[in-house]
């Protein structure tokens, strides 16, 4: 029995040596772990479409066919193979993960993170395992303002979660003006994300319509808990008639059934801050005249916006997936842009030589690049964290077109609704959003 | 009976000294999978100790949770990274937990005892989803752990982990190992046989089992801070949630009761059995875990450790009957 | 608390218990005969519901009658009850009624784990949305407020159910045997009962129950992966408030929560996360055996 | 001669069905007593009563001069009150070594408390010692499951005793014994109860083993003792023939007057 233990040992040495081996082959071609949602409750909503837009992006990257000033083949001229696997689990799992993409399969670089949580959890390994990760779509503002105060490793290339609300309270307080006379109520989902978006948007609109009062208590439903008819008849009850929600995927699916089946899309205007990607899927079920927001030019907003990157990507995504590309389709698309962008500019900057990961990165730093249908310019957190322009309107059901449109679009300029650089987001908004240049 | 005792002893000694030899050449990426494995192992001792007295909890991930937030609750508000001084308050608080529940818990025995840490579980769950002091679902980043005075740099920390963690989990081993041989410790099986006997031999069941659940609240807490240090950040959907408490019943059942050794080995082998899982098929690594503890359970319900009994007193047997053959 | 809203909360309170009770029933049928707590009653639901949205996908674009809807979702509830439950009981845990409890709710939880996956495998991960039923039975208003008749219709189904199973236990003669198999099962093995037949079919009709609650439930929610992890917990408390094996001890469990959870959202939302862990924690404190279910003294 | 247990005025009904009304015992040091009665006559009920398992209606009992009445089990066991059980109540899946074993362990609490080793060496020996006087030695790693009745009920009362009790109270120690084995159980009984020097009261219902080994009959009838008395006098009292004896078995014993147990009247 004394020994059972030294044979275990010995046993894993064995398969350690093996898994080594294994990942020293295919040194030619870049290696992209894309971690998305590929199982769960947000594999549809995010999951799926954010998959389909890193496949069809890295297509026309690989096959060089991307319009300028895209259009040479690959990254700094090697193609890029992307390695999706599932951000399930939880944040030990993806912190695991992100150790075995780092040191075991040892990939070039991680584009992607959807939910805040992982964000939090991976953004210091990241740094620790020197991996250079571009974060697609998670919003917290913690990344860069708690978790990783000097980042040299982790880039967001998507403005964080304190742009989407704040373009939500200057639409609303622009356009929905009769709507809030009896004030807002909030209805988002117990977790991190609803939590914070609320007390965004609330504190977004102490500033822009101090007059306009929110309701004494707000609903947090659990999240994913899918019965809604007591939050229901709370919100039927209040008088308020403009409801901020972050509701998204299967739980936004199944409020927006039940709420249908007792028309209280007629009595209420909703302002579903990340609602596009289940509103687009519904289309015509989807009720028409609520607020729908993208945290930037994506999706339904980015239909009717005229450039030749747009209009590639609109097309080959639609003929390849058979439905248009949703916010994060683009979002993910964004971030190996951003990937390619870096690599190219390194290349250039030292002679054409493949650049280094330091190179690589030197060259996002900061940097302003042309995405595929707006500009990003990583301006905050010292050049780390993007700001993009945000865009709101009400949705509407277009009849020839058979797809659900938007209408009364406000732009909100990139520097209007994010803080200027080294101000904390919740600081700033406390603050009146001191700097804050708006048209 | 004697005999067998040094033998864990010296099994866990060997243990130890193999896992610190191992540090050296192992790569960073295993080198977490071992950590997580003491960690996990830990919590699934404590099953250990509650499953002899025929106890299971579906809840533990109560005691994990708690010893990895009050590491990660320290590090943030009062800033100290200390690896002793925030594992010994880990330890501390989920074992004062484990003490208070247990007044109210001791009187409950089968599903009722698993079910009611279940409930006590969930509403943590809930408690830490909810308080955005706490971290909500997000949770909390931990900073570098220092070791008093040392505070080594990226892979030299984890190294320095790994062996802290070796060295205090083999100390943990020990103490239980210690206990389940001393009289309080052999009367887990008096409580699952006859409680009645062991009132009138002068010893009430439910302090016996009281001790037993506060021992296993330690060590659960134990195992969550030595995670919160490994991973480095906690969240209420991997420390807290039902899932992850099933996951701890799954190594305790995959080990089996036989020895304190045995968690720790059945952790690294779910540890490394999820890993290969997740990398080979992605979409359905559910379905290979739950197959595995299928196999686990229709074929080997005392665990992996029994195949280990089975060998060892098919040996001792054979001893006997030499022993007789030359008596006769 | 003026009284329209006392009206409101016990509608809303009635709703989620219906849903409750139609999530729970199942399982409180296979605990109290089998003593098992059965983990993939999760998976049964989530089966009921991926079955019956992708059937009236496939029926309302045919554009057949409209009330057949109900129709489709009692023969896809049948149909998983059948197939499902034999599979279930007598590929698993027909091995396993020799060992103690907590092996075999383990292992219902091995088997929830596996069946999650076979879901993925044949339905994928997109989402499956079927709302036409809802708005089928339109509205009502009660306490001038407007309410869809068809979670109204849950209460209604619950409430049959309830009277079936009560009708069928206190009635039949197999109601009888399975009375027999509750309380004792070795003693009713000893008078003649083929306990293996009685607990294959009151497995096959717990799974009916759990897959008849997903089938019910599909309209109003959009089907997708993790669907079932979520009912399974509140299936537990249920059963464990109710009193484990109880029917009506899982209908007055389901009330309490039910009613208790829309309390909580119309007066302190915040409590919302916390109400049915909490009533189970100190139903189990003040009465461990739940509710309903007779206390059993301590024999020596 | 100091008096072990004082018993006054005990009540205990469990509603309409009085278990015992107004008994009043005193044991002295080194007695032997048994206690007889029909089924349901309070036998048992009056041992749980004083051994804390039962708490009674009305009435003080009083152990080495102390009130015990209202303590746990577990503290009056500590004192030296212990007691065996008409179902052997043993840890079936442990040898008779271990049984004996966690006995001597709780029994010796040591100076680590209870958290010293169980398994000494010295403690092994004296287990040793203590199964040869109760002759279950050879019984030693036999799990418990796997013993004989007989020796299953020697292991019971061995662990019983094992603190040295001052009074000793034995449930029915021959139930479910062989007629063949009866005498020779109570024979390695009484020799290891009285190198113990520890007073005994059983409850039997052999009257075989009454008149062989008791020294002081206490009949039960109805919850209430009708007779107290030596064994030869409680014999012959028509209180106890009448509801406990039975009057056939009193004609068969006056005839053969062998009293070699054949008697057909035996009550109970």
């Amino acid at each position: 029995m004394k020994h059972v233990k030294g044979r275990a040992a010995v046993l894993l040495a064995s398969v350690a040596s093996v898994a080594l081996i294994a990942t020293a082959a295919s040194a030619q071609t870049l290696k992209i772990a894309v971690p998305t949602f590929l199982t769960g409750g947000s594999a549809p909503a995010f999951g799926i479409p954010a998959k389909n837009g890193v496949e069809l992006i890295l297509k026309g990257i690989n096959e060089g066919t991307l319009p300028a000033p895209y259009n040479s083949v690959g990254l700094a001229g090697r193609k890029a193979e992307p390695l999706f696997y599932d951000e399930m689990g939880g944040g030990t799992k993806q912190v695991t993960e992100l150790r075995n993409k780092a040191q075991k399969e040892k990939v070039d670089m991680i584009v992607g993170y959807i939910s805040s949580g992982t964000c939090a959890a991976v953004a210091r390994v990241a740094e620790e395992v020197k991996l250079l990760t571009i974060m697609t779509v998670c919003g917290t503002p913690r990344v860069f303002e708690e978790l990783v105060k000097e980042p040299k490793y982790v880039f967001r290339t998507v403005a964080h979660g304190t742009g989407n609300n704040t373009g939500a309270a200057h639409y609303a307080a622009k356009m929905l003006k009769d709507e809030l006379k009896d004030g807002y109520i909030g209805l988002n989902q117990n977790y991190a994300w609803g939590q914070d978006s609320w007390r965004d948007f609330n504190l977004a609109m102490g500033e822009i319509a101090p007059d306009v009062k929110p309701a004494k208590k707000q609903q947090f439903p659990k999240l994913f808990s899918g019965q809604y008819g007591s939050e229901i008849s709370a919100l039927l009850r209040a008088k308020q008639k403009v409801v901020h929600s972050s509701f998204w995927g299967g739980d936004l699916e199944a409020f927006l059934a039940q709420g249908t089946a007792r028309g209280l899309f007629k009595r209420k205007t909703f302002i579903f801050t990340v609602g596009e990607t289940v509103a687009y899927r519904l289309g015509k079920k989807f009720p028409s005249g609520q607020l729908v927001g993208t945290r930037g030019p994506y999706g339904i907003y980015a239909v009717g916006i005229d450039t030749p990157l747009n209009n590639w990507f609109q097309k080959n995504y639609r003929e390849i997936y058979k439905e248009p590309p949703s916010q994060p389709s683009y979002q993910y698309a964004q971030g190996v842009l951003a990937a390619k962008y870096a690599y190219d500019k390194a290349m250039k900057d030292n002679g054409g030589k493949f650049p280094t990961t330091d190179q690589v990165i030197a060259a996002l730093r900061g940097a302003t690049f042309t995405s595929i249908a707006g500009t990003v310019e990583m301006a905050l957190s010292h050049g780390h964290q993007a700001i993009t322009e945000d865009r709101w309107g009400l949705t509407a059901y277009d009849e020839e077109k058979g797809e659900l449109v938007v209408k009364d679009v406000l732009v909100l300029g990139a520097k209007c609704v994010n803080p200027p650089d080294g101000v904390e987001s919740v600081p700033w908004l406390k603050g009146g959003m001191k700097g804050a240049k708006c048209g | 009976m004697t005999k067998y005792m040094d033998r864990t002893t010296w099994a866990l000694t060997i243990g130890l000294v193999l896992l610190i030899v191992v540090n050296f050449f192992v790569p960073e990426w295993f080198r977490s999978i071992l950590l997580l494995s003491l960690a996990r192992g830990s919590v699934a001792l404590g099953l250990l100790v509650l499953w002899r007295c025929g106890l299971i909890s579906f809840g533990h991930a109560l005691f994990y949770g708690f010893g990895a937030y009050t590491v990660a609750l320290i590090v943030k508000y009062l800033g100290i990274t200390d690896a002793f001084f925030t594992i010994a308050c880990g330890v501390v608080v989920a074992g004062g937990l484990a003490w208070m529940l247990g007044f109210l818990l001791r009187r409950y025995r089968g599903i009722f005892f698993a079910l009611l840490n279940l409930a006590f579980s969930m509403i943590l769950y809930g408690v830490l989803a909810k308080l955005e002091s706490l971290g909500s679902t997000d949770g909390i980043s931990l900073e570098r752990t220092t070791f008093l005075w040392y505070a080594p740099e990226g892979a030299a920390n984890k190294f320095a982990l790994f062996i802290f963690a070796a060295i205090l989990t083999w100390g943990v081993a020990l103490a239980v190992h210690h206990y389940l041989r001393s009289t309080l410790g052999y009367m887990t099986t008096a409580v699952r046989e006859n409680e009645i006997r062991l009132e009138f031999l002068g010893y009430s069941a439910e302090r016996a089992i009281h001790v037993k659940y506060t021992i296993s609240g330690l060590v659960g807490g134990f195992g969550g801070a030595i995670a919160a240090m490994t991973i480095g950040h906690v969240d209420p959907d991997s420390m807290a949630y039902w899932p992850i408490s099933g996951d701890f019943v799954f190594i305790a059942i995959l080990s089996g009761t036989g020895n304190v050794g045995a968690p720790f080995i059945g952790a690294l082998i779910y540890e490394l059995i999820r890993t290969y899982a997740f990398d080979q098929f992605p979409e359905i690594w559910q379905l290979i875990m739950g197959g595995t503890l299928l196999l686990i359970v229709m074929f080997l319900p005392n665990g992996l450790w029994s195949l280990v009994d089975r060998w060892s007193k098919r040996r001792t047997g054979r001893d006997r009957l030499e022993a007789e053959r030359e008596k006769a | 608390m003026d009284s329209q809203l006392l009206v409101i909360i016990l509608i809303d309170g009635l709703v989620y218990a219906s849903y409750l009770f139609m999530v729970s029933v199942g399982l409180t049928v296979i605990c109290g005969v089998q003593k098992i707590l059965n983990v993939t009653h999760g998976a049964l639901y989530a089966f009921g519901a991926y079955l019956t949205a992708t059937l009236l996908i496939v029926y309302f674009e045919a554009g057949w009658p409209q009330f057949g809807a109900f129709f489709v979702m009692l023969v896809s509830a049948i149909f998983l009850g059948i197939v499902l439950g034999v599979i279930i009981e007598r590929g698993l845990l027909k091995h396993l009624y020799h060992e103690d409890e907590h092996i075999v709710v383990l292992a219902t939880f091995a088997a929830f784990l596996v069946l999650e996956d076979v879901l993925l495998l044949i339905w994928g991960t997109d989402a499956y949305i079927a709302a036409e039923p809802l708005m089928l039975l339109g509205q009502t208003d009660i306490a001038e407020l407007p309410f869809d008749n068809y979670s109204l219709s849950m209460v209604l189904l619950s409430a049959v159910v309830c009277v079936i199973l009560w009708y069928g236990l206190r009635r039949t003669t197999f109601g009888k045997m399975l009375l027999a198999v509750i309380y004792d099962r070795e003693l009713s093995q000893a008078m003649g009962i083929n306990v293996t037949k009685v607990f294959l079919l009151t497995f096959i009709v717990g799974s009916f129950l759990g897959a008849l609650g997903g089938a019910y439930q599909a309209p109003a929610i959009s089907v997708q992966p993790g669907i079932g992890v979520e009912v399974i917990v509140l299936a537990f408390a249920v059963v464990v408030i109710g009193g484990m094996g109880s029917i009506p001890g899982a209908l007055i469990g389901s009330l309490v929560v039910g009613i208790a959870r829309a309390a909580a959202v119309h007066m302190e939302p915040v409590l919302e996360l916390f109400v049915i862990y909490m009533i189970m924690a100190f139903v189990l404190i003040v009465r461990p055996q739940g509710l309903f279910a007779p206390a059993k003294p301590r024999k020596i | 001669m100091s008096v072990v247990l004082n018993v006054q005025g005990l009540e205990k009904s469990f509603g309409a069905v009085v278990a015992a009304h107004d008994i009043n015992v005193t044991i002295e040091e080194g007695e032997t007593v048994g206690v007889i009665g029909a089924n349901g006559a309070g036998k048992t009920t009056f041992v749980n009563m004083v051994t804390g398992y039962l708490e009674p209606s009305a009435g003080a009992i009083e152990f080495m001069g102390r009130d015990i009445r209202g303590r746990s089990v577990r503290q009056i066991t500590r004192l030296g009150l212990c007691r065996s059980f008409q179902v052997p109540q043993v840890f079936l899946s442990e040898s008779v070594f271990d049984n004996l074993m966690i006995c001597f362990g709780i029994a010796e609490r040591d100076g680590l408390g209870l958290l010293g080793a169980l398994m000494r060496s010295d403690r092994g020996d004296r287990v040793d010692r203590h199964l040869a006087r109760y002759q279950i030695a050879d019984y030693r790693d036999v799990a418990a499951s796997a013993l004989p009745q007989g020796v299953r009920k020697l292991l019971d009362i061995s662990m019983a005793t094992v603190r040295k009790p001052k009074l000793l109270m034995l449930d029915e120690p021959t139930s479910g014994i062989s007629a063949e084995e009866k005498f020779g159980i109570m024979d390695i009984l009484m020799q290891a109860l009285k190198e113990e020097e520890t007073t005994v009261l059983f409850i039997e219902h052999d009257m075989e083993i009454v008149e062989r080994y008791v020294s002081r009959v206490l009949a039960f009838s109805q919850g209430e003792i009708i007779c107290d008395a030596p064994t030869e006098q409680a014999m012959v009292d028509p209180l106890v023939q009448e509801y406990v004896i039975g009057k056939e078995y009193h004609r068969a014993r006056s005839g053969d007057g062998s009293g070699n147990g054949a008697g057909e009247g035996e009550a109970g």
